[in-house]
């Protein structure tokens, strides 16, 4: 990988600093005038820091068009001791560049998005106040995901990476008074902070196991001594690639720390569609994307990649299927998508990766925002049905809960159209962007892991066939409660940025357009030694001819032959028995989390903070504090306040000592 | 001769007489002499860093006299600082004003004596750092015992006198051993002087591990090591607010500033045979800490438990006896003293609110304390070790440093004390979330009053440096670098001539 | 000349005895003035006139007088009662046994042959060569031992202007503490 | 001419019974009287010294015990009389307050 030095940097390249400093500048800007200014400042401030951040990863692009070898450009000296250097240094090459893209680019149609969002979002929530934080939490997620991305060392990227999970915190415990008995969204916030750390923890022993055998964490140096450490001793870069692996998967959302992700969607929409869908999640794909080098080295730490991502996909796609929380379907299929993304990182199909990465943002960004449309909608409805019906409603009437919907197609035209683009993408329908991308992978599988080739197939099917159980729900059927009746379609600020985000999932395929292949000649600059894809139009077809039995059967199901017209009907897969429970349940995964970690751990911190702590520890001491009371007792009846006797015990203590020199020298 | 270090360490005793002539009714005349004392002596901190000279390893500023003699063995006042005791010096004068602008409103009873008892005690904790002489130093160490014991045993909480007692008797219980081994140190060497001893070492090489041993106890009661920890949490928990500052933020680090400057150096053989043991200790400490801070229900002993946790940290960074590990120790508890310094002074700000520390007595405060739930976020995440924060830097040079420790042979010590790092974040995000999210619970919550400019600007420096680390920690590892070299050789070489 | 010291020895030690043994304070204080009397001529005899002259008058003289006069202020001669420590008794006159036994054993047996003593020779121990040594070489301890005695007084009068000093205590006596 | 030992033996015989004053009499002031016998006691064994090694140090010891003894004496009786007013009595084993 060639990498410039300091004094032949080209000027474009230096800009590089300027994709993390705006957003902070926005930022700063926002917490000092925020208050004073109002909302449209704010939301305008955050957003033209966006755009002035896309604007750098832009003019980057094309000066990259001209060089595409990129260059590290080293900022400031950051942690010095002994052997150990590490800097402030970004990273500019066609990876890098591409995921600052679309970063700043969803990023900023999300941004334009919540400024209208956030403005219902806080009325109704009974807050206003809050809109400034959440874009002073936005400006610091899109300039902490632009470190993760520009980094040019391990440690820089840890940064990033620890940085958007603090803002996936923050903006998922953005309600922090509200959710399940007003604490639910915080904890949801918790859980994916500390599960997230949980994957950290791994990454970190990647990073200390790097130091140790490369003494550097710059990703150039550790590139290159990797082949030679793979010669010399394969399991420490096994090692290396596996606790690389545990970060992807917390990260990522990949089994078996995915359980945080479904939680976190008590973030406000944009959150999800931004953080939680589009870019941050992914982060976990672009190290391995990244790490290409060290992973091509390990067959078997590929293997692993690869079946945890496969099952992954699966796992969270039969969990989509029996949800019924609008966000939650999402949720469940963002983990799946990634899952397919991983799988292809492991099987080096690294610009499969990237490509669906990209398209995925676009699509997954656009139905999150529509899904926020659509709850907008059910919200107002709701708010309007009983404005002039009756005063209380119902209270726990929930504006996500897709059995509450129907008929929206007719209400909510524009949304209806944009989510119908962006959920054809998502189940691969050709020639939206999904197909592509979803295409390659599959292929890519295809010709060395038939195995995983079965496994993503199914889940192309099942990802068809909840997205079209949601269609149907959502917006097909009648109307099934007067909250949905009475919901009118968006403003402009709220829909336009839909509209931007489908026209990208709908010709977001023409990145890497079999034939011209521009995202991978793109990366090949980057990532070396990947194979030329090629177009299967055996395998096209028949992943085509699997999503449209997807839909299909969802039509036919939900619409045809048990179509749903109340809110209380049971879903017809129920006569699944067991596999619909278990599915409705979320497979029981996070109760038992909670049975072999959580309460072992509660149950350890109390047994050692009373029985061993108070108990056995401090009364070690309190024992010998004891002792020395009760000799003290022991003693005091020589102190019994007589003057006469103390002058006795010296008078004692003189003829004895006076005995001692005189008769025993 | 220089008089820097004299000047500075003895300054707030100026203040301290200022304080005798007036009277205990002028609080905030008291007051005001105090916090200019410590600032003066924190710009004469200052004035000392300035006529530093970043490269060099050795001891600057030296004053070194002869004092007495001890059965023909020579005492100096012998006072000096390298990169160490310069940062250590630094975090003393920096915390001690920011202590004194948190007791403006909490202490309000015998102003007078707390505020000279404050001085005292920050006169002590300077001599601790700078003095360069066995004798000198046990001085100054034992000195700190008192104004802290009355400190903890006047203005602190309910029990207040087991507090006190218990702190003074589990400190003094290990100065006594110390103290042995610093009389048979000089007896046998004829000097106390701490650079002549450690050229002088093959006197008492055949005692070394007892000796060892003998200083180790006090450093590790004083650190506080597990399991030799019991005492702290009483301490922290009965001290008042500015006390506990002091005592997380400069008092603890005595005890790793003493494994640094006396430990390593004097016998640097005996050090590498017992590392991994203490090793071994430093990591149960920290998931130890970790996992009992996570049971509290009172946040200033979560915080409590947590230093035990973080001070492992240290502990692993010293042992591991690498350039990483020992730089990061010495940042580590730059660190601690901020980031825990500060909690307990948001602790101290939630409980001169509400009168109590119990964590289901709040609940749901962020929405009506917005700036103090920010500020508190802030801090326990740099307490967590959230990267581009202070506790990051430190946490992960320990790490990286034992990570490859030639010395602990062992990857398991630095795999076991980063899951440290998880365990933290699970503390401090619980602690955050059942005090600040959530709904408000109590109904005298909705009226308590955010920060005021005071406090504010009692944690705004404090903030300040946090950020500082996180982002470029390169002043703090080149004010170190040399010493920490210098310290490594002089274990290396040791190890090498006895083998 | 040994008749004479064994004749004064004889009184000094009947002196202390009886001092012991009376029960009247009064008694006590006149037998030690007699002892004191006894070996102020055996200071004389030793050579130390300045010496003698000085125990004369200030312990027979002052001290003695002083020690009169708070028996029978406070009426203290006799105290009721009888003697609650009798066991006591007996190990104190063991140990007084034992304590002697030995000294003596120390001067006469270890300590070897001290010789006679002489008659001293003209002026040793006059004023004149006390007041010499003591204002020359001892110099310094002369002027710490008067401010002792200055102290002593300062403090006997402190000590004695009891209602005032109680009413100081009340002064100073703390505030309980707080909780 | 009389050996220098018979000095120093009578000065022990005194030493002696004024240690048993201490140790066997109630009345404080008696106490008290017993330890001026003590110092006594050892002012002889001083001049006798002085007299064998014709040294006037001693002389100047026993002149600065003397006078110490005197500045004691004051603050030891002021004290008893200090004493007997809250106690109201001079019995040494009533002043027992200090009693472990």
């Amino acid at each position: 990988m060639p990498l410039s030095t300091a004094n032949e940097i080209l000027p474009a390249f230096q800009a590089v600093p300027w994709v993390v400093f705006f957003p902070l500048i926005g930022l700063i800007l926002n917490l000092l005038f925020g208050k004073r200014f109002g909302e449209k400042f704010s939301g305008a401030v955050a957003s033209l820091a966006t755009l002035a951040s896309f604007g750098v990863a832009l003019s980057l692009f094309f000066a990259l068009q001209a060089h595409p070898e990129g260059a590290s450009v080293p900022f400031l000296q950051w942690i010095q001791v002994g052997d150990f250097v590490v800097n402030w240094a970004f990273r500019v090459d066609t990876l890098s560049v591409t995921m600052m893209l679309v970063v700043s680019g969803v990023g900023l149609l999300i941004h334009i998005y919540a400024t209208g969002y956030m403005h219902e979002d806080v009325r109704h929530n009974g807050d206003p106040g809050r809109y400034r934080r959440f874009f002073v939490y936005f400006n610091l997620f899109i300039a902490m995901m632009m470190i993760l991305v520009s980094a040019d060392n391990y440690l820089m990227l840890f940064v990033g990476w620890e940085g958007v999970g603090l803002c996936s915190y923050l903006l998922i415990g953005f309600w922090f008074e509200k959710g399940k008995d007003g604490i639910a969204n915080a904890q949801a916030a918790k859980k994916a902070f500390i599960v997230n750390r949980v994957g950290d923890f791994g990454l970190l022993i990647a990073l200390f196991l790097m130091f140790q055998h490369f003494g550097t964490l710059e990703f150039a140096g550790v590139f290159e001594q990797a082949p030679v450490l793979a010669a010399a001793t394969p399991g420490v870069l096994l090692a290396m690639t596996l606790f690389m692996l545990l970060g992807v998967t917390g990260k990522s959302a990949q089994i078996p720390l995915y359980v945080w992700l479904p939680d976190a969607m008590a973030g406000p929409t944009p959150v999800s569609a931004l953080i939680h869908a589009a870019t941050m999640v992914t982060a976990g794909v672009y190290l391995v994307v990244r790490s290409t080098p060290l992973y091509s080295l390990v067959p078997e730490a590929q293997t692993v990649v690869m079946w945890v991502g496969a099952l992954t996909a699966f796992f969270a796609a039969t969990i989509a299927i029996a949800q019924f929380d609008i966000k939650r379907v999402l949720a469940y299929s963002t983990i799946s998508q990634l899952g397919f993304m991983v799988a292809a990182a492991g099987m080096g199909a690294g610009v499969a990766a990237m490509f669906h990465l990209t398209t995925h943002a676009f699509f997954k960004a656009l139905l999150f925002l529509a899904a926020g449309s659509v709850i907008l909608g059910i919200e107002a409805g709701h708010a309007r049905a009983h404005a002039h019906t009756d005063e209380h409603g119902h209270d726990d009437f929930d504006p996500q809960d897709m059995r509450n919907m129907g008929g929206l197609k007719d209400r909510m035209p524009l949304t209806f159209w944009v989510y119908l683009i962006g959920a054809l993408a998502l189940s691969g329908i050709a020639p939206l962007s999904g197909f592509f991308s979803k295409d390659e992978i599959l292929h890519a599988a295809e010709k060395d892991h038939l195995a995983i080739f079965w496994i993503l197939l199914i889940t192309a099917f099942l990802t068809a066939f909840y997205m079209g159980r949601q269609l149907v729900m959502v917006f097909g059927g009648t109307v099934r409660t007067r909250a949905a009746g009475a919901a009118r379609e968006n403003s402009a600020i709220i829909t336009l940025p839909l509209v931007g985000l489908a026209i990208l999932s709908a010709l977001g395929g023409l990145l890497n357009f079999p034939g011209s292949w521009g995202l991978e000649h793109w990366l090949e600059h980057t990532l070396e030694g990947i194979q030329p894809s090629e177009f299967a139009p055996l395998t096209a077809l028949i992943s085509v001819l699997v999503a449209l039995g997807g839909l299909g059967l969802a039509y036919a199901i939900y619409a045809v032959i048990q179509p749903l017209t109340d809110y209380r009907q049971p879903d017809p897969l129920t006569r699944l028995g067991v596999l619909w429970r278990g599915m409705a349940n979320k497979w029981k995964v996070d109760e038992l989390y909670h049975a072999i970690i959580v309460r072992p751990y509660e149950a350890l911190a109390h047994f050692l903070a009373s029985p061993v702590d108070q108990g056995v520890i401090d009364a070690v001491s309190g024992g010998l504090a004891w002792l020395s009371v009760r000799a003290g007792e022991g003693l005091r009846v020589v102190q019994n306040g007589i003057l006469r006797s103390y002058a006795l015990l010296i008078v004692l203590g003189v003829a004895a000592i006076l005995s001692y020199l005189i008769w025993m020298r | 001769m220089d008089y820097t270090l004299i000047l500075l360490t003895f300054s707030p005793l100026v203040g301290f007489l200022v304080l005798l002539f007036l009277k205990e009714e002028q609080k905030s005349a008291l007051r005001w002499v105090a916090l200019l004392t410590s600032l003066v002596t924190f710009g004469l901190s200052l004035w000392a860093l300035a006529q530093f000279r970043m490269g060099e390893g050795g001891l600057q500023l030296v004053f070194d006299q002869p004092w007495f003699r001890l059965s023909g063995s020579q005492i100096t006042f012998a006072m000096g600082a390298d990169g160490l005791s310069m940062l250590m010096v630094l975090l003393t004068t920096f915390l001690t004003p920011l202590a004194l602008l948190s007791t403006w409103s909490a202490v309000q009873e015998r102003v007078k004596g707390f505020m000279m008892f404050f001085l005292l005690l920050e006169t002590g904790m300077l001599g601790v750092f700078t003095a360069q002489d066995l004798v000198l130093f046990y001085i100054f160490w034992e000195f700190t015992l008192i104004p802290m014991y009355f400190l903890i045993g006047i203005w602190g909480g309910e029990r207040r006198i087991y507090a006190a007692v218990k702190f003074f008797l589990f400190t003094m219980f290990g100065s006594v051993l110390m103290l042995l081994a610093i009389l048979y140190l000089g007896l046998t060497s004829g000097t106390f002087s701490l650079s002549e001893l450690t050229h002088a070492r093959e006197a008492f090489a055949g005692a070394q591990v007892w000796l060892w041993l003998a200083f180790a106890l006090a450093f590790a009661i004083k650190v506080p090591m597990w399991p030799l920890h019991t005492w702290l949490p009483d301490a922290h928990v009965e001290a008042p607010t500015a006390g506990s500052v002091i005592l997380a933020g400069v008092l603890l680090k005595m005890g790793s500033y003493g494994f640094l400057r006396f430990n390593l150096p004097l016998f640097p053989e005996a050090t590498l045979q017992l590392a991994p043991y203490m090793a071994a200790l430093a990591v149960v400490g920290i998931l130890y800490g970790a996992v009992v801070s996570f049971a509290q229900t009172d946040v200033k002993k979560l915080v409590a438990y947590s230093s035990v946790s973080h001070l492992g940290f240290v502990m692993l960074g010293i042992f591991a006896l690498t350039a990483q590990g020992l730089a990061g120790s010495i940042l580590q508890m730059v660190n601690h003293g901020l980031s825990t310094g500060a909690l307990f002074l948001l602790v101290g700000m939630l409980y001169e609110r509400r009168h109590t520390r119990q964590m289901s007595a709040y609940g749901g405060i962020w929405k009506v304390v917005p700036v103090l739930g920010a500020v508190m976020l802030f801090v326990s995440l740099s307490s967590a070790g959230l990267p581009a924060l202070n506790g990051f830097v430190g946490e992960f040079t320990i790490l990286l440093g034992s990570f490859s420790s030639s010395t602990l042979g062992s990857p398991w010590f630095a795999g076991l004390g980063a899951l440290g790092v998880i365990l933290a974040a699970v503390y401090l995000l619980v602690m955050f979330e059942r005090v600040f999210l959530g709904p408000i619970k109590h109904a005298e919550n909705l009226s308590l009053k955010d920060m005021n400019l005071r406090e504010v600007l009692t944690l705004l420096p404090i903030l300040v440096v946090i950020l500082w680390i996180g982002l470029y920690p390169s002043f703090f590892f080149n004010l170190m670098n040399p010493t920490v070299s210098q310290l490594l050789a002089t274990v290396q070489t040791a190890a090498m001539a006895i083998r | 000349m040994i008749i004479v010291f064994f004749v004064l020895a004889f009184v000094a030690v009947g002196c202390a005895i009886s001092m012991l043994i009376t029960r009247n304070a009064i008694y006590s204080a006149l037998f030690l003035v007699l002892n004191f009397a006894t070996v102020a001529i055996l200071y004389l005899i030793l050579g130390a006139p300045f010496i003698a002259l000085s125990q004369i008058t200030v312990y027979a003289g002052s001290v003695i007088v002083l020690f009169l006069f708070v028996v029978m202020l406070l009426g203290a001669e006799r105290l009721p009662g009888g003697e609650p420590l009798r066991w006591q008794r007996f190990i104190a006159m063991a140990l007084g046994l034992v304590l002697a036994v030995n000294l003596g054993l120390a001067i006469t047996q270890q300590a070897g042959d001290l010789g006679m003593l002489a008659a001293p020779e003209k002026g040793f121990g006059a004023p004149v060569e006390v007041g010499r040594v003591l204002f020359s070489q001892y110099v310094l301890p002369v002027q710490i031992v008067a401010f002792i005695l200055l102290v002593a007084v300062v403090g006997a009068v402190v000590l004695s202007r009891s209602e005032e000093i109680s009413h100081r205590r009340e002064l100073y006596r703390k505030p309980e503490a707080k909780e | 001419m009389v050996p220098a030992s018979y000095y120093l033996i009578l000065s022990v015989v005194l030493f002696v019974l004024g240690a048993l004053g201490v140790l066997l009499r109630r009345n404080a002031l008696v106490v008290f009287m017993s330890l001026e016998m003590m110092f006594n006691a050892s002012n002889l064994a001083f001049i006798t010294f002085a007299r064998m090694y014709n040294a006037l140090s001693a002389q100047v010891v026993v002149f600065f015990v003397m006078t110490v003894a005197a500045a004691e004496v004051a603050i030891g009786l002021a004290l008893m009389v200090e004493i007997f007013r809250s106690k109201r009595s001079v019995d040494i084993d009533q002043m027992n307050t200090l009693k472990g």
